[in-house]
């Protein structure tokens, strides 16, 4: 692709770019996205502008920000104004499955781009993918594979799993099961809870009554919290059993206290000290923000680097020809390792880690959490394109 | 109009100048007209249909006496309905929203019957249950409801009529009548013989008994139709974005209506179109603005309200109105 | 004891009371007859302090209380019986009766109150409002006269009663009297007031039209009854 | 056997935190007739608070569940001078969308001050561990909970029935002018008294902080189970109140263990029944006429 | 009294108990058809309980009543009053945001279903009014007509209290006290009043003005701790021994 047609001219409407960070800034996915992101996004524009200076095919790059305030649908309406009034290229983020898939709706009528990052379901890659939506960081199949099958894989055979009994939980406990399975193990039971749910002590009761080797737990948020305090009350952890999360972001970590989830096991897409790169990068994000980034944090800024890369080398901001330039793109950057932009179903699949929470003693510095316990091969942690049930059309 | 919460004493209620009684409406209608010229046009769909939502439940609050927690119940069911009829049938969306209000209305009947038998804070709290169950069948019946995913996908057919059914602008045309005719519908309610009965149940429910009225069954009918009403709403909500979610059966969606109806003023019809129009406007406002903490502002409207606006934006105009017209007259 | 200059109340803009002026002395019963929405009620709850849209000075002992709220007026030893009873549906019998704190040493014990009325006696558990019409009536009187107030405004105490009590409220009164307090009686039942009260203001339309002393009273009933109405 | 001995103790430790806050509410609603819909964001507040003193100031449990009723009670205190008092007259309705509108307000507070992951939170050593009563095995601090709040509760139902305060309070709520007209000060009464009812909650999210997650959002669904409690239970009987919240709890657990997708709804439908079958709840007094 | 024979209301052992409180105990009560029945008694005695029986407002622990020979016991309220028998309230009970008029309005629509059509303007009451100014009029209140209930003086209530029962043209009125608080001129023309409306209907009223009772009552039962004491027509009981010991006292009444 080379060198485009330089300075911009009438391949951008309104001569400029815009990049909409469309999130939750003020409910329970504040902390983990919410307003940090749209600084990491700005971060990404500054780094595409100082790489390319002169030869930048835009020149004038717009980042807004629009709270959904986790109501999908505000997240709807927003997402179509944004679109249609706000002038956005591309718009980035949108935690909460539903939230996430109406906006995928959206920029499918609008025929812009749209690249999840903090959405988790399957459905943006299967049955409800479309070609302009992308879905970037990871997803409950990456979560239930990578934790499932390394735990199993490192000895811990016996599961019981308790999971909140909705489509998240559901998929999730479906996923581990077949992942566990396939490694060697069992799964001796799956308990539904109810969601949201704040006493966890009968489950756990009935959890711990056969004997597993590893409690897997699907929860997420308050209640994953709820829960493992009740685990760690429960003596459980004593009778040498294991926790294993199936969703847990480094906030959960660092709001509760490394105490109380030591020794637990969770897969991480990215970790900020995983190693030098990554490090670097968080160091930037540190100066920024003041505290350390999650893997939401870092995949919205490789997804908004991405986007610029590809918008360079198609020099327009015309969706299908930046669309046309992502797809099937290999790519490795600050988050992505051995990432690859997969024009089949659009999910970006990468390495990532399987984690463990460090004991309080090991902790180093703030927000030095995490111990990596293996990488999860992309090949691994993704299902392979065909399986993912998406018949991409327009 | 007939004052009905909060006459001045002794002034008999000042009898409405003909100019008056037009005006009124007139100019309401002209707002809506004019109003996605003004605010993005599904923003501009999401006012009038939560307005009529609000004006269902000031039909119970206001003038039954019946705060209802629990309507969220009706405006997802027939959200939900609505989106299914037009996914599966593909009938042009009118059809669909009516399939939507009648099955709240069916829905209400069993409901409303056992609920009405308690009155005060017992009702509130009956019908939230009730709300709580209906959320949870949504909740596990995910095969239909696309469980916390929500209803995606929901088609906006309008006899093939590209515009209407591919720009929302447009399209709020198409869906307004709707909505009027809700809002009619209401006001005659309130002004027949019927709604007078209403009232006097609010005010005193054995004596209403003693005159003979099935008072149960006054208030289930009245139950009924505000579930009707608010279907209404909820399913040209639902074809207008498209999609359905989980938090319609929400009971914070049933709490978000009833700010609405005490903002514009209780009992009053008209406030809860003020109420929806502040409301939905402050959200929309502030979920671009950079300001994250929207409840911060939402909670405090509500407390300056009920402790210093009681009669809500819209009572209070008309409070302030007529005692202007009594004072002229002498 | 108790004088009372200039009272004047609104309802809103509608004056109720224009310009009253009213004294009880010690050991009198004062009679406050008019027909009905006279104003006879709006003028004790001017006096109690539940109405607050007045004016005009209220005198008891001496004692200022034109400002002062409702309970310090109780506690100045002013007794009232609500016309519409006020009986409290959370409290037993007993726990109504126990409720009001003692002002003077004249207040009633219980077991006067239960020598007094049996009924109440036999009904001391019950809740309040379960009691029959009369019997609440009862129970208001009888809850006044245990805090021992030397000034009883009786909002038509006999009303609702059966003849025989109200003979025996009469007695009461009388009994009270004799003790040195002062009473302002609101009645319709002029057979009752005669009987009852050494003297009688007869109020109109918020104001005072005459006072009478009882032979007078007795004199003019017929000619009374047809001026005001009562 | 001793599954179902255990779920039993198990629910009653759950149903502790729901009988203590679902007393305030109660006593609150028994006493000025205000359906308090703060009640939640008070129990949230109580954990927020015990969370931040042990992280500021060091003070464990045992300090907290002394220090957390008194700043509670304090705010309560703040609330109704400020705000409830207002509306005491009006019909019940308008305190409850008031204190609606408090809850967002409070909680969106705590949002931005700690944000919305939680606080951290450490038992004290003592509390720590397991006990086995024979054969069932329990949490040390699950059989604690249980205990003080049952201590906690009978104080209080002493207070209101049997002591003179518990009498005049209720009577200045029921007829607050003709209280006093009788001599009695309403307003010096009414204000320790919600006061006290939101300290009951105070005291609830401070037991709740070790074992539950401690966020702003810990109360919402928490007030809403709540309610259904005090209406089984019947607004504004401290007994009912109690009972029903150990009775929630037994529900929840049993419900938790042998139809898990149903045990939320569980507890709607029995309230639901309640509501039909004695309108008044289990230990209300009965409306005049049915 | 070619009527004669008919009864209005009839109580076969009619009881009510209260948590073991016998309020009411096995009363067999008769009021013939046209009659003017009275109902004395001491405070307490279940007069008002007997009334609420009657109407629907309590269920009857035991017993059965029947009104024209129609079984209606633990039949509500409104089904009650839709047989034709009204009541008013001891304790005044009225819709205070209403006013006079659509009080009265309010009773008169009560027929013929008017009540459910919400798809009808309330114009359509416009065509009580003569009834309305009529019966307004007759009570007294005619000034007052378009106040709010609430803002009425007591003796002003307990009027349109009346009116209401007057709009609802019963077969069979069932009065609770309906001169207490009036004053002396009131109470007369409150007598004359009933008296007019009497005619043709059955009337069952309690007071504690002999005077009302004397000018009123055909018949008059005297009911003392849930029984029936005596019975009889005024002069009987005036003067039965046990009446006067129970509740006249020996004081003259007139
Ligand atoms: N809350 C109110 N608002 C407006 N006007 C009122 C109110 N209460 C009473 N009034 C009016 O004030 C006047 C005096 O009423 P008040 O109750 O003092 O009369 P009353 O002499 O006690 O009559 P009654 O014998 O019927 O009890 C009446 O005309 C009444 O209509
Ligand atoms: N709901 C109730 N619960 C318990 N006891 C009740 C209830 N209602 C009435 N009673 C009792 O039943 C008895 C009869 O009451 P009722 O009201 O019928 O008397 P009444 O004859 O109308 O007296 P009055 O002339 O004083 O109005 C009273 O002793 C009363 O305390
Ligand atoms: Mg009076
Ligand atoms: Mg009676």
């Amino acid at each position: 692709a080379g060198a485009g047609p330089g300075g911009g001219g009438g391949a951008f409407t309104d001569d400029k770019l815009v990049l909409a960070v469309l999130n939750d800034q003020s409910g329970i996915y504040k902390d983990a996205s919410g307003p940090n992101t749209v600084k990491a996004v700005r971060m990404a524009v500054a780094d595409y502008q100082q790489k390319y200076g002169d030869k930048a095919v835009v020149t004038k790059i717009e980042v807004t920000s629009t709270d959904h305030q986790n109501k999908p649908d505000i997240a709807n309406t927003k997402a179509s104004e944004l679109y249609e009034r706000g002038g956005a290229d591309v718009i980035l983020d949108v935690p909460t499955s539903s939230a996430a898939l109406a906006v995928a709706n959206q920029a499918k009528n609008h025929k812009r781009l749209f690249l999840d990052v903090s959405a988790a379901t399957t459905a943006l890659t299967g049955a409800q993918c479309n070609k302009y939506t992308f879905q970037w960081a990871y997803n409950t199949y990456l979560l239930a594979n990578g934790t499932g099958k390394t735990v199993t894989q490192n000895g811990g055979r016996k599961w019981t799993i308790i999971y909140p009994d909705y489509e998240f939980g559901q998929n999730m406990t479906k996923s581990f099961t077949e992942a566990i399975t396939k490694a060697g193990g069992t799964v001796q039971e799956s308990i539904p809870t109810p969601f949201p749910n704040e006493n966890f002590a009968t489950f756990l009761t009935k959890a711990g009554s056969s004997a597993p080797d590893v409690i897997g737990t699907m929860h997420a948020g308050g209640d994953l919290i709820n829960l493992v305090k009740q685990f760690n009350e429960s003596g459980l952890k004593d009778d040498g059993v294991e926790l294993a999360v199936g969703l847990m972001l480094i906030n959960d970590i660092h709001s509760l206290g490394v105490e109380q989830f030591a020794g637990t096991l969770f897969t991480d897409p990215w970790y900020w000290n995983m190693d030098a790169e990554a490090r670097a990068w968080a160091d930037r994000f540190l100066a920024e923000t003041g505290t350390r980034p999650s893997f939401e944090h870092a995949g919205n800024y490789s997804a908004a680097l991405q986007y610029l890369e590809a918008v360079q080398a198609a020099g327009t901001d015309d969706a299908d020809a930046v669309i046309a330039k992502l797809e099937g793109k290999k790519v490795n950057d600050v988050f992505l390792r051995n990432g690859e932009i997969r024009a089949q179903d659009h999910s970006v699949v990468h390495d990532a880690n399987l984690a463990r929470v460090k004991k309080p003693g090991d902790v180093k510095e703030d927000w030095d959490y995490e111990e990596i316990v293996t990488k999860i091969p992309a090949a691994e942690g993704f299902p392979p394109a065909e399986a993912s049930g998406c018949a991409m059309t327009s | 109009m007939t004052v009905i919460t909060e006459a001045p004493a002794d002034a008999p209620a000042p009898a409405r100048t003909p100019a008056l009684r037009w005006i009124l409406p007139a100019a309401g209608l002209t707002a809506a007209l004019a109003l996605p010229w003004l605010v993005y046009p599904p923003v501009a769909l999401d006012i009038v249909a939560l307005a009529l939502f609000a004006i269902a439940l000031d039909l119970l609050l206001g003038y039954t006496g019946l705060l209802s927690f629990g309507h969220a119940a009706f405006w997802g069911s027939s959200a939900y309905v609505t989106g299914l009829i037009a996914t599966h049938y593909g009938v042009p969306f009118p059809l669909a929203v009516l399939g939507g209000a009648v099955f709240a209305m069916i829905l209400a009947l069993p409901i409303g019957y056992v609920s009405v038998r308690r009155s005060g804070i017992y009702f509130a709290m009956v019908t939230l249950a009730f709300a709580q169950m209906v959320y949870f069948i949504g909740y596990q019946w995910s095969d239909l409801t696309g469980g916390e995913n929500g209803l995606q996908g929901v088609p906006r057919s309008f006899f093939g009529i590209e515009p209407v059914e591919t720009n929302s602008f447009y399209f709020y045309y198409a869906a307004l009548p709707i909505l009027l005719c809700g809002m009619a519908a209401a006001w005659r309610i309130v002004h027949s013989p019927f709604g007078r009965v209403l009232v006097s149940i609010r005010d005193n429910t054995p004596r209403a008994r003693a005159l003979g009225y099935d008072v149960d069954r006054y208030k289930t009918i009245a139950f009924v139709l505000s579930a009707g009403l608010t279907g209404l709403a909820g399913g040209v909500f639902a074809i207008s974005h498209g999609f359905v979610a989980l938090t319609e059966l929400h009971w914070t969606t049933s709490g978000d209506v009833v700010l609405m109806t005490v903002l514009g003023g209780i009992g009053t019809l008209w406030g809860g179109i003020v109420g929806a129009f502040l409301t939905v406007m402050l959200a929309d406002q502030l979920a671009s603005s950079g300001f994250h903490g929207i409840d911060l502002i939402t909670g405090s409207v509500f407390i300056l309200v009920v402790l210093l606006f009681r009669r809500g934006v819209w009572g209070t105009v008309r409070h302030q109105w007529q005692r202007r017209g009594s004072a002229r007259r002498p | 004891m108790l004088e009372v200059s200039g009272l004047t109340a609104w309802y809103g803009q509608a004056q109720a009371l224009h310009g009253v002026d009213v004294h009880v002395n010690e050991g009198e019963v004062v009679s406050l007859a008019g027909r009905n929405g006279a104003g006879k009620t709006t003028l004790v709850r001017c006096l109690i302090g539940l109405h607050r849209q007045s004016s005009g000075t209220v005198r008891l002992h001496g004692r200022d209380l034109s400002t002062a709220p409702a309970h310090r007026r109780a506690r100045a030893g002013m007794g009232w019986v609500q016309d519409d009873r006020g009986i409290y549906a959370s409290l037993t019998v007993e726990e109504n009766l126990r409720l009001p704190p003692k002002v003077s040493d004249r207040a009633w014990t219980l077991d006067q109150v239960y020598e007094a009325f049996p009924v109440l006696a036999a009904r001391r558990r019950a809740s309040g409002t379960t009691l029959s019409g009369g019997e609440q009536q009862m129970l208001a009187i009888a809850r006044v006269l245990r805090t021992g107030a030397r000034l009883l405004l009786m909002d038509e105490p006999s009303e609702g009663l059966a003849p025989v009590v109200v003979a025996r409220i009469g007695e009461i009164i009388r009994e009270i009297k004799a003790t040195g307090a002062g009473v302002l009686l609101i009645e319709q039942n002029v057979k009752f007031a005669a009987t009852v009260a050494d003297r009688h203001y007869l109020l109109s339309q918020g104001r005072i039209v005459e006072t009478l002393d009882n032979d007078e009273f007795r004199r003019r009933q017929g000619d009374l009854l047809r001026y005001l109405g009562i | 056997m001793t599954a179902i001995l255990q779920y039993a103790v198990q629910g009653l430790a759950a149903g502790s935190f729901y009988a203590l806050a679902a007393l305030g509410l109660a006593v609150i609603f028994g006493v000025l007739g205000v359906v308090n819909f703060a009640h939640g964001a008070f129990y949230m507040l109580g954990a927020v608070t015990a969370a931040v003193l042990l992280d500021t100031l060091g003070l464990t449990l045992w300090w907290s569940l002394l220090a957390v009723p008194v700043l509670m009670f304090a705010f309560g205190v703040v609330v109704e001078r400020l705000l409830v008092q207002w509306l005491l007259r009006l019909d019940p309705l308008y305190n409850l969308l008031l204190t609606f509108g408090l809850t967002l307000v409070l909680v969106e507070l705590v949002k931005q001050r700690y944000g919305v992951s939680g606080l951290p939170y450490r038992l004290p050593a003592g509390l720590q561990g397991r006990v086995d009563l024979a054969g069932v095995v329990l949490p040390r601090y699950q059989l604690f909970v249980l205990l003080f709040s049952v201590l906690i509760c009978a104080l209080v139902w002493l207070v209101m029935t049997r002591s003179r305060i518990g009498m005049i309070v209720r009577a200045a709520t029921e007829k607050p002018d003709l209280a006093r007209a009788l001599g009695i000060n309403v307003g010096r009464w009414v204000t320790p008294v919600f006061g006290f009812g939101v300290a009951l909650a105070g005291l609830a999210g401070a037991l709740a902080a070790p074992f539950r997650a401690i966020t702003a959002d810990m109360g919402s669904n928490f007030a809403i189970i709540l309610f259904a409690v005090v209406v089984i239970g019947g607004l504004g009987s401290i007994v009912g109140a109690v009972v029903a919240g150990f009775l929630v709890g037994l529900v929840e657990a049993f419900g938790q263990a042998y139809a898990p997708t149903f045990a939320q709804i569980l507890i709607f439908v029995l309230m639901a029944l309640v509501i039909l079958v004695r309108p008044a709840g289990l230990f209300g007094r009965q409306e005049a006429t049915a | 009294m070619t009527t004669e024979g008919r009864v209005a209301i009839r109580t076969r052992a009619l009881t009510k108990v209260f948590r073991g409180f016998r309020a009411v105990d096995a009363v067999d009560l008769e009021v013939r058809e046209g009659s003017v029945h009275a109902l004395v008694g001491p405070n307490g005695a279940g007069k008002t309980t007997l009334f609420n029986l009657l109407t629907g407002f309590l269920s009857p622990t035991s017993g059965t009543i029947t009104v024209f020979d129609e079984d209606v016991t633990g039949e509500p309220p409104e089904r009650v009053a839709r047989r034709g028998v009204a009541r008013s309230f001891q304790i005044t009970s009225l819709f205070d945001t209403l006013t006079s008029r659509e009080h009265v309005e309010l009773a008169l629509q009560g027929h013929g279903r008017q009540g459910f059509r919400f798809w009808r303007s309330e114009k359509l009451l416009g065509r009580h009014r003569d009834r309305v100014d009529d019966l307004i009029t007759q009570v007294g209140l005619m000034p007052l007509a378009d106040k709010q209930a609430g803002l009425l003086a007591y003796g002003q209530k307990r009027a349109l209290e009346l009116a209401l029962v007057l709009a609802l043209d019963p077969p069979v009125m069932l009065l609770d006290e309906p001169t207490a608080g009036m004053g002396i001129e009131d109470v007369d023309r409150t007598i004359a009043l009933i008296r007019r409306l009497a005619a043709g209907r059955t009337v069952v009223f309690v007071d504690h003005n002999m005077h009302v009772v004397g000018s009123l009552a055909d018949r008059v039962t005297v009911l003392q701790q849930g029984r029936i004491l005596a019975e009889g027509d005024y002069d009987e009981v005036r003067t039965d021994e046990r009446v006067i010991t129970a509740y006249l006292g020996e004081a003259d009444h007139a």
